[in-house]
């Protein structure tokens, strides 16, 4: 560690420097660090961005950049490095022009593994601490709060003073508590004073800072601390739930989008459609053709990828389960279980078909930048793609909900499901809804299929995973009603997501298929099932 | 079996419905629905389609719990609310369905076979062997509805109007004290009608009969007490004359 | 059986029976006509190509298949040329033990080359030892095993697991001091996670430094552990994953990881069942320098993998096509094999087990692996860091081969025991009862 | 007929056909792999031994399959898992019998409890070295589980899809259990490594002849219990409920009471052939709980021809060699599409499988007086209905 705090100090070095004597030509130190950049050793490398740091050389900054990702060439023959601009022309670290005439054939990018990661977020904090990017500067704020290395501490200050972004001054005073907190030198008032600034933040990281306290520090700090944890703690549990109940929703919501297609086949023709978790596997290959079409034509489309597979993956999957009906289904009504064996057939078919036409390993599939990431909200961290996810199923059952009820359609679906003779005796032509509720429910697990293409594998398994949930769900939640799939399908996922932390997924699982199967004896239509008057026999 | 001590009203009828009621999803199927069927009677129960005809049979024979009310069998020895299908079928409550519901892969002597009055038991029927008085039963049985030819054909053979009366014959065969008889002449012919109405007397010869029909034809053929059900509750009752001539049936019923 | 036939031919009922009948006679006489066929070596390929396994066992079919085509290319072996019989044991564990009797009884194969789960592996043992034929098994795989008509070209857990681990210990790999192991709940995960907890405890780390998760195969949701993962790791220490998650269950859990923005440099992940195949079904640059230990990475720089490399694709017709460390394995099994095969002059099972330990064949990376006595084979290990482009940075590398380990020596059943088939003449011989444990006492 | 005697009843033609073909090849196999020299036309070879055996244990669960399927219309898509426990209950014997021959020489703990160092054998172990108790398990496990799930299924009448849909799973949560290691079986590397039963190695061939021609009596021996219960008043009372499930009630029957006892009955004889299926393919995992694994089952009653019981073991048989054959050589990746157009076309073209759709004809073409038989025959072997109401 000892080291590594030099370099820092020498950092904060030269940061004053550049504060004070900026742009002051300064050969030397620089120059030999690039030498170093072309020992491919990673001691070296580690060595040479310390050093190019404290140079305060004006190419610093961009050749860090630059090795940060990668773009970082060089020569071991020749012995120079070059920084490659993002459209790939080089330009001569050592003199920062463009670089004219033939590259080195030995040309390769500088290697970096975690270690240098970590070292070059040091320098980068130090750096950027005062960058004029506010968000870069909350950026290496947060990175002090991580490392809360005393050398640091003037640099903060300075950057204190002259922040006025109040969320990012927030974030300095946290790094600055923590590195008091952690200094030797520092009153008990302060840590005292530091260790309520870090409590009010109040994350796990503030707790773990808080508790690292050292054996010999003052009585009354460790009070404050015990309290301040304490508290800390206190907040953390309620997250915590808030947290698990959101786990659920979002497990649950994967469920229903997965089930509701389930539960409109099963619902309104009463047909088991073993074959649903395919459909949902076609709709995220869609997602994948459709990705790579772009990749290969329009990049610049990426992040309207999915936009552009939604329609296309309901399409498609819709269309399949026409086909199927017409030429499979059909042919079985009235036949429940005969119709399950069939469909089981086609769903072997199809994952195999498809092992065939697309190679058995897994398909990747991009998630768009407006679905990657995550943000905190209060104390849990919300993931961008979950959140998508949560709010799409929302947007299925509400349009499906609509469609059943405002629609031409959806009044003769409903029509079907409640009494097949009579709707056919009022001149509902039930083959032609029968057809369209397939395609529907098919359709729906396109959706679906788009949707987990961002959560899970692309490969002709990932129907398989969902098919048996799914069913679970729609028999739990009663048939023939989308409100009991709704419930259904969020109660099985938040008491997966309570159970799990101390039953461990595996039990959870369990436990949650046991209490279905002795659910379905207590109530054998499910929860919401519509009663009346079942004619037997 | 739960029995319940006779008190004056129950004592004399077989059957005895006391305020009924059934609602399905809010819908009230049964509304307060009460009447008595004495003991070797035959009473035919007419009414518009949801009148709760069917509801009511479901009722007496255990198949749906009233929501509330009081069903008797036999003086108010038996509450049937309390019991289950098979329990009120072994009391002696035979049950005809709308739907003709026979054993279709079975021949018509395995379905009588299978109606005779035996232990039902698990035990009693995989150790069971035929005997001469069971068959000679089956004849006597298949001579009232007129079978007798039939009896080694496969009951999904049958037409319409045989499986009616095969049905029919089940219910003789099971011995019971009363029978619930459900449309039992729907999509028959004149002539069957007729004969079903004459072999349904010939019935009554000796078991209480419940008859629920739209057939007014049939049901005058028949000749007896009617009752008229209106939304799940009885709107008239008496002779077939009385009753057609009653204002709101006409209304409810016949008007249209 | 002809009997049968006869009383049968009066009713037509029989003619399905008989049809039936004559399927399984020619079932049985198959077998016998296909033994007299040997102008060829047959080599028998078990891996699975359709089920759940087909997405990581038909890579290696073709690997077989290319290899063969090579070795025919060179005009065989002892002048007869190499033929494939090809099965599919449809990631069905029983029909595992069907198709390899199939292989070696009725196909009479010289060699087998197959198996990736352990539980596949277990269910075809009965068979070869009975009917005494080879098995090359190329997958890593938990130890505590090692058998006559075996040989385990894929890596023993000290040839993966520990020195992944002692990487991360080290000062380079960022002196991780809290430990996570996170794996499926099957035997491969749950003995390496023994292991590892052992060796762990032996250099120090306190329990409550280290925190044993299992999920289901398949799983999908990984929120909760992520996170219980990050709370784990935000206690001050520096906090290292190690990951047995096998194969399909990898991309939820790297997606999870990349979205909940655990950076490789905050909490480095360790995993030993995910290389270039699994990745590809990943988009990676969330994932930069997370971590995969193997014996193989196709990126590795040596003149024989690069040229390995060209020839694959080419075979493949697929200039994309990765290669992976159970490639290696196979590809050095097979080789290993084809000597033996030239040492001896025959491809008698005997004579070649017995031929086989000792036996050294290039592995792509450089080096030169032998076969142990123990049926295991020396290799080196290569720490790499995922890169965007899907493949791996190699980080770190033992100094020279490793020699595979059947039984290790942190779990106290196994600790005394050896195997070693050329002096001993035992799998699992106890150095302190000096009894081969194999054998009744 | 009912009035005919119960012999007669139990042993029709195709019954008759079926125990003398059974018979002939429990007697003709091992008598051509074993006397038989090697390399003559008329021997076997262990291969086919082994293979037929395994097929004979698909055969009975099959049967067990068709026995509730057929006759009473529960679709159970879990029955893998009652076979599945027949075969832990003898795995478990088997282990035991190893010794200290396992790779660590412990004396009583599995090897798979040694390198998870296990202290103790966990007590649901214990008695498994003794076969009586073990073949008890074999049993009574499968039995009681079923008798547990039936008693609840079937009171609150459950019926149908749902049925066949918490039958799934069933199985499935026992598949999940069963993988986990320190659920005390092996987790999903299951048992295996036999070495002997009753003193006799199970390699070698005499004792896999032995294990083929006790399967095949084991199988003979349940065909007859089934064909005693279907062509018994019991039977018919089963077709009832099958076919008019609320009018048996109306009758006075208890159905659940019947449908309970069947499916008990049918779980254990699932319980006995995954039993022997266990040393004849010398391993016994979680896999065999797989969902997909019960479901191909009922294909080969579907195959055969469901509310026949030869035609379900014929199915068995069928299907069973159509996947040896098709899963080597050219046709290897294309196993499942077979598979696949088999559910659907069985169900599509065949509605009534093999036998079914052959005995409908035979009714058809015969004379009145063979009718009559026919009639007879259907009645207890018989056809299944032309628009199976399995549902209700």
């Amino acid at each position: 560690m000892g080291k590594f705090r030099d370099r820092i100090l020498a950092i904060v070095f030269a940061i004053g420097l550049i504060v004070s004597a900026a742009g002051l030509a300064h050969a030397g130190p620089y120059e030999d660090a690039l030498e170093k950049l072309t020992t491919d050793d990673y001691a070296d490398t580690a060595d040479a961005v310390t050093a190019v740091a404290t140079s305060g050389n004006p190419m610093a900054a961009p050749l860090i950049a630059a090795l940060q990702d990668g773009r970082l060439q060089f020569s071991a023959k020749d012995k120079k490095v070059f920084i490659k601009t993002v459209d790939d022309k080089l330009i001569d670290a050592e003199t920062g022009k463009p670089f004219d005439g033939a590259p080195p054939d030995d040309l390769d990018a500088v290697r970096v593994n975690n270690r240098l990661r970590g070292v070059i977020d040091a320098a980068n904090g130090a750096l950027t601490l005062m960058a004029p990017d506010a968000a870069k500067r909350y950026e290496s704020a947060q990175a002090v709060f991580k490392s809360r290395d005393a050398a640091v501490l003037p640099a903060v200050e300075k950057a204190l003073e002259a922040e006025k972004i109040p969320r990012v001054k927030k974030v300095l005073t946290e790094a600055r508590a923590a590195i008091l907190l952690g200094a030797d030198d520092t009153s008990p008032a302060d840590k005292i004073a530091a260790i309520n600034i870090i409590r009010d933040r109040g994350d796990q990281d503030s707790l773990a800072l808080i508790e690292s306290l050292p054996a010999d520090t003052p009585a009354e700090v460790r009070a404050a601390a015990t309290a301040a944890s304490a508290q800390i703690q206190r907040n953390l549990a309620i997250w915590n739930t808030v947290q698990n109940l959101w786990y659920g929703l979002s497990l649950g919501s994967v469920l229903l989008l997965a089930a509701i297609g389930l539960a409109i086949t099963f619902g309104v023709m009463g047909v088991i459609n073993m074959a649903h978790g395919e459909m949902v596997m076609l709709g995220a290959y869609v997602t994948y053709v459709v990705q790579e079409i772009i990749r290969t034509r329009y990049p610049g489309l990426f992040d309207y990828s999915l936009a552009i597979a939604l329609p296309l993956a309901f399409i498609f999957s819709a269309a399949v389960g026409i086909a199927i009906e017409r030429s499979v289904i059909r042919f079985l009504y009235g036949r429940p279980l005969e119709t399950l064996l069939a469909t089981w057939g086609i769903s072997l078919v199809l994952q195999q078909a498809v092992r065939v036409a697309f190679g058995p390993t897994n398909k990747e599939v991009g998630n768009p930048s407006w679905m990657s990431g995550a943000f905190d909200l209060g104390g849990i961290l919300i993931t961008y793609n979950r959140m998508w996810i949560i709010l799409f199923t929302g947007i299925v059952f509400a349009a499906l909900l609509a469609m059943l009820r405002f629609t031409r359609l959806g009044l003769e679906m409903r029509a079907v499901t409640q009494n097949r003779q009579m709707a056919a005796a009022v001149g509902i032509r039930t083959a032609r809804i029968d057809a369209l509720t397939f395609g529907l429910g098919s359709g729906i697990a396109g959706l679906a299929g788009v949707a987990l293409s961002q959560i899970d594998n692309v490969s002709p398994n990932l129907g398989q995973g969902y098919i048996i949930d799914s069913f679970m769900v729609v028999v739990f939640g009663g048939v023939g009603n989308l409100w009991g799939t709704l419930v259904g399908a969020l109660t099985l996922g938040i008491a997966n997501k309570f159970l799990e932390p101390f039953a461990g997924a595996v039990l959870a699982k369990i436990a949650i298929l046991v209490f279905i199967i002795l659910f379905i004896q207590k109530r054998p239509r499910g929860m919401f099932a519509l009663k009346g008057r079942a004619i037997e026999a | 079996m739960a029995t319940v001590q006779a008190d004056r009203k129950t004592t004399s009828s077989l059957l005895y419905l006391d305020g009924i009621s059934v609602s399905f999803d809010g819908f009230k199927a049964l509304n307060e629905l009460s009447f008595i069927v004495e003991p070797g009677e035959m009473r035919a129960i007419i009414g518009p389609n949801g009148a709760g005809k069917t509801t009511m049979m479901d009722v007496i024979t255990g198949k749906t719990r009233p929501d509330e009310g009081d069903v008797f069998f036999e003086e108010g020895k038996y509450d049937l609310s309390k019991l289950d299908e098979t329990e009120i079928a072994t009391l002696g409550i035979g049950r005809k369905f709308q739907k003709p519901t026979v054993f279709e892969m079975h021949t018509v002597e395995d379905n009588l076979q299978l109606s005779l009055k035996n232990d039902r038991s698990v035990k009693a029927t995989l150790f069971w062997q035929s005997s001469a008085e069971q068959e000679a039963r089956i004849d006597q049985v298949l001579d009232i509805v007129r079978l007798k030819h039939l009896r080694a054909r496969v009951a999904g053979s049958l037409s319409h109007g045989q499986k009616q009366w095969l049905e029919i014959a089940m219910l003789l065969a099971q011995d019971p004290k009363l029978l619930l008889v459900d449309e039992p002449v729907a999509g028959m012919t004149d002539v069957e009608t007729m004969q079903t109405a004459e072999l349904l007397r010939e019935i009554n010869k000796t078991k209480t009969v419940v008859v629920v029909e739209h057939d007014m034809a049939f049901v005058r053929e028949l000749g007896v007490k009617v009752t008229c059900l209106h939304e799940g509750s009885v709107l008239a009752e008496g002779s077939i004359d009385q009753v057609s001539t009653n204002d709101r049936v006409v209304e409810v019923y016949l008007g249209r | 059986m002809f009997t049968s036939n006869h009383t049968a031919a009066r009713r037509p009922t029989a003619r399905k029976w008989l049809a039936a009948t004559a399927g399984f006679a020619f079932a049985a006489t198959g077998a016998i006509s296909s033994a007299q066929a040997q102008d060829t070596i047959k080599v028998g390929v078990l891996h699975s190509l359709s089920g759940t396994m087909a997405i990581s066992e038909t890579t290696l079919k073709d690997t077989v298949l290319f290899m063969i085509d090579e070795q025919n290319k060179k005009g065989g072996v002892n002048g007869k040329k190499l033929e494939a019989v090809v099965v599919d044991p449809a990631s069905n564990w029983p029909l595992f033990a069907e198709k390899a009797r199939e292989l070696i009884a009725k196909n009479k194969v010289a060699v087998v080359f197959g198996c990736w789960t352990s539980v596949s592996r277990k269910s075809v043992l009965p068979v070869f030892k009975e009917l005494n034929s080879i098995l090359f098994y190329p997958v890593q795989y938990e130890g505590e095993e090692s058998e006559y008509n075996v040989f385990y070209t894929g890596a023993a857990p000290n040839q993966q697991a520990i020195p992944a681990v002692d990487y991360l210990m080290s000062k380079e790999g960022g002196s991780v001091k809290r430990w996570v192991l996170a794996g499926t709940d099957y035997v491969y995960p749950r003995t390496t996670n023994k292991i590892l907890e052992a060796y762990l405890k032996s250099k120090g780390v306190k329990q409550e430094d280290i925190m044993i998760n299992y999920t289901p195969f398949g799983h999908s949701d990984w929120q909760t552990i992520v996170s219980d993962i990050k709370k784990f790791g935000s206690a001050g220490k520096k906090t290292g994953v190690v990951s047995t998650i096998n194969g399909d269950a990898n991309v939820p859990f790297y997606k999870e990881l990349g979205n909940q923005g655990i950076k490789a440099t905050d909490i480095p992940v360790v995993a030993f069942s995910v290389g270039e195949e699994e990745l590809a079904g990943l988009d990676t640059k969330p994932l930069l320098g997370h971590l995969a230990a193997w014996n193989y990475f196709q990126s590795v720089k040596s003149p024989g993998n690069t040229e390995f490399i060209k020839k694959w694709q080419a075979f493949t017709k697929n200039p994309k096509r990765t290669t992976n460390d159970p490639m290696e394995a196979t590809v050095i099994g097979f080789n290993m094999w084809v000597k033996a095969v030239e040492k001896v002059k025959t491809t008698d099972a005997t004579k070649v087990i017995d031929a086989l330990p000792g036996i050294t064949a290039p592995n792509l990376t450089g080096g030169t692996s032998t076969m142990l006595p123990n049926h295991h084979i020396t290799k080196p290990v290569f720490v790499g860091e995922i890169k965007g482009d899907g493949q791996f940075d190699v980080v770190w590398k033992t100094k020279g081969l490793v020699p595979g380990d059947a039984w290790t020596d942190f779990l106290p059943g196994s600790k005394d025991l050896e195997s070693d088939w050329v002096k001993l003449k035992c799998g699992n011989y106890n150095t302190v009862t000096k009894k081969c444990g194999g054998q009744a006492s | 007929m009912m009035t005919s005697h119960p012999l007669i009843r139990l042993l029709d033609r195709g019954s008759t056909l079926f125990l003398v073909l059974l018979a002939a090849f429990a007697i003709a196999i091992p008598v051509s792999n074993l006397l038989m020299p090697e390399g003559s036309a008329l021997h076997l070879s262990t291969y086919f031994v082994a293979l037929f055996g395994k097929y004979v244990c698909y055969g009975l669960l099959a049967l067990s399959i068709d026995l509730i399927w057929g006759y009473v219309g529960i679709l159970s898509l879990g029955h893998g898992a009652f076979f599945a426990l027949g075969g832990y209950a003898m795995g478990m014997y088997l282990m035991r019998q190893i010794g200290t021959r396992g790779v660590y020489a412990n004396p009583i703990l599995p090897d798979f409890m040694v390198f998870l160092n296990w202290s103790e054998l966990p007590f649901f172990w214990y008695g498994f070295n003794s076969f009586a108790y073990a073949m008890l398990m074999v049993l009574l496990v499968p039995g009681l589980l079923a008798f547990v799930f039936g008693w609840f299924a079937f009171r609150s009448r459950v019926t149908g899809v749902y049925l066949s849909i918490i039958t799934q799973a069933m199985t499935y949560a026992l598949l999940l259990g069963f993988f986990r290691n320190n659920f005390g079986f092996g987790g999903n590397n299951g048992l295996t490594d036999f070495k002997d039963i009753l003193g006799f190695n199970v390699q070698a061939e005499g004792t896999r002849n032995a294990l083929l021609v006790t399967s095949c009596i084991a199988l003979a021996v349940c065909f007859l219990i089934c064909r005693a219960i279907v062509t018994s008043k019991f039977g018919k009372v089963l077709i009832g409920i099958r076919d008019a499930e609320s009018r048996t009630r109306f009758l006075g029957y208890r159905v659940e009471a019947y449908k309970l006892f069947v499916f008990t009955v049918s779980a254990c004889m699932a319980g006995v052939a995954g039993a022997l299926y266990v040393p004849q393919v010398g391993i016994i995992n979680p896999g065999e709980f797989a969902p997909g694994n019960s479901i191909e089952a009922v294909i080969w009653v579907a195959v055969g021809g469901r509310g026949t019981l030869t035609g379900a073991v014929l199915g068995a048989f069928v299907v069973n060699y159509a996947k040896t054959f098709f899963t080597s050589g050219a046709l290897a990746p294309y196993w499942l599409f077979m598979l696949g157009g088999l559910f659907i076309g069985t169900t599509l073209f065949l509605p009534r499988g093999i036998i079914g759709t052959y005995n409908n004809w035979r009714a058809g073409h015969a004379d009145k007086a063979e009718a009559k038989a026919a009639e007879g025959a259907s009645a207890g072997g018989g056809a299944s209905p032309a628009q199976p109401s399995a549902a209700e």
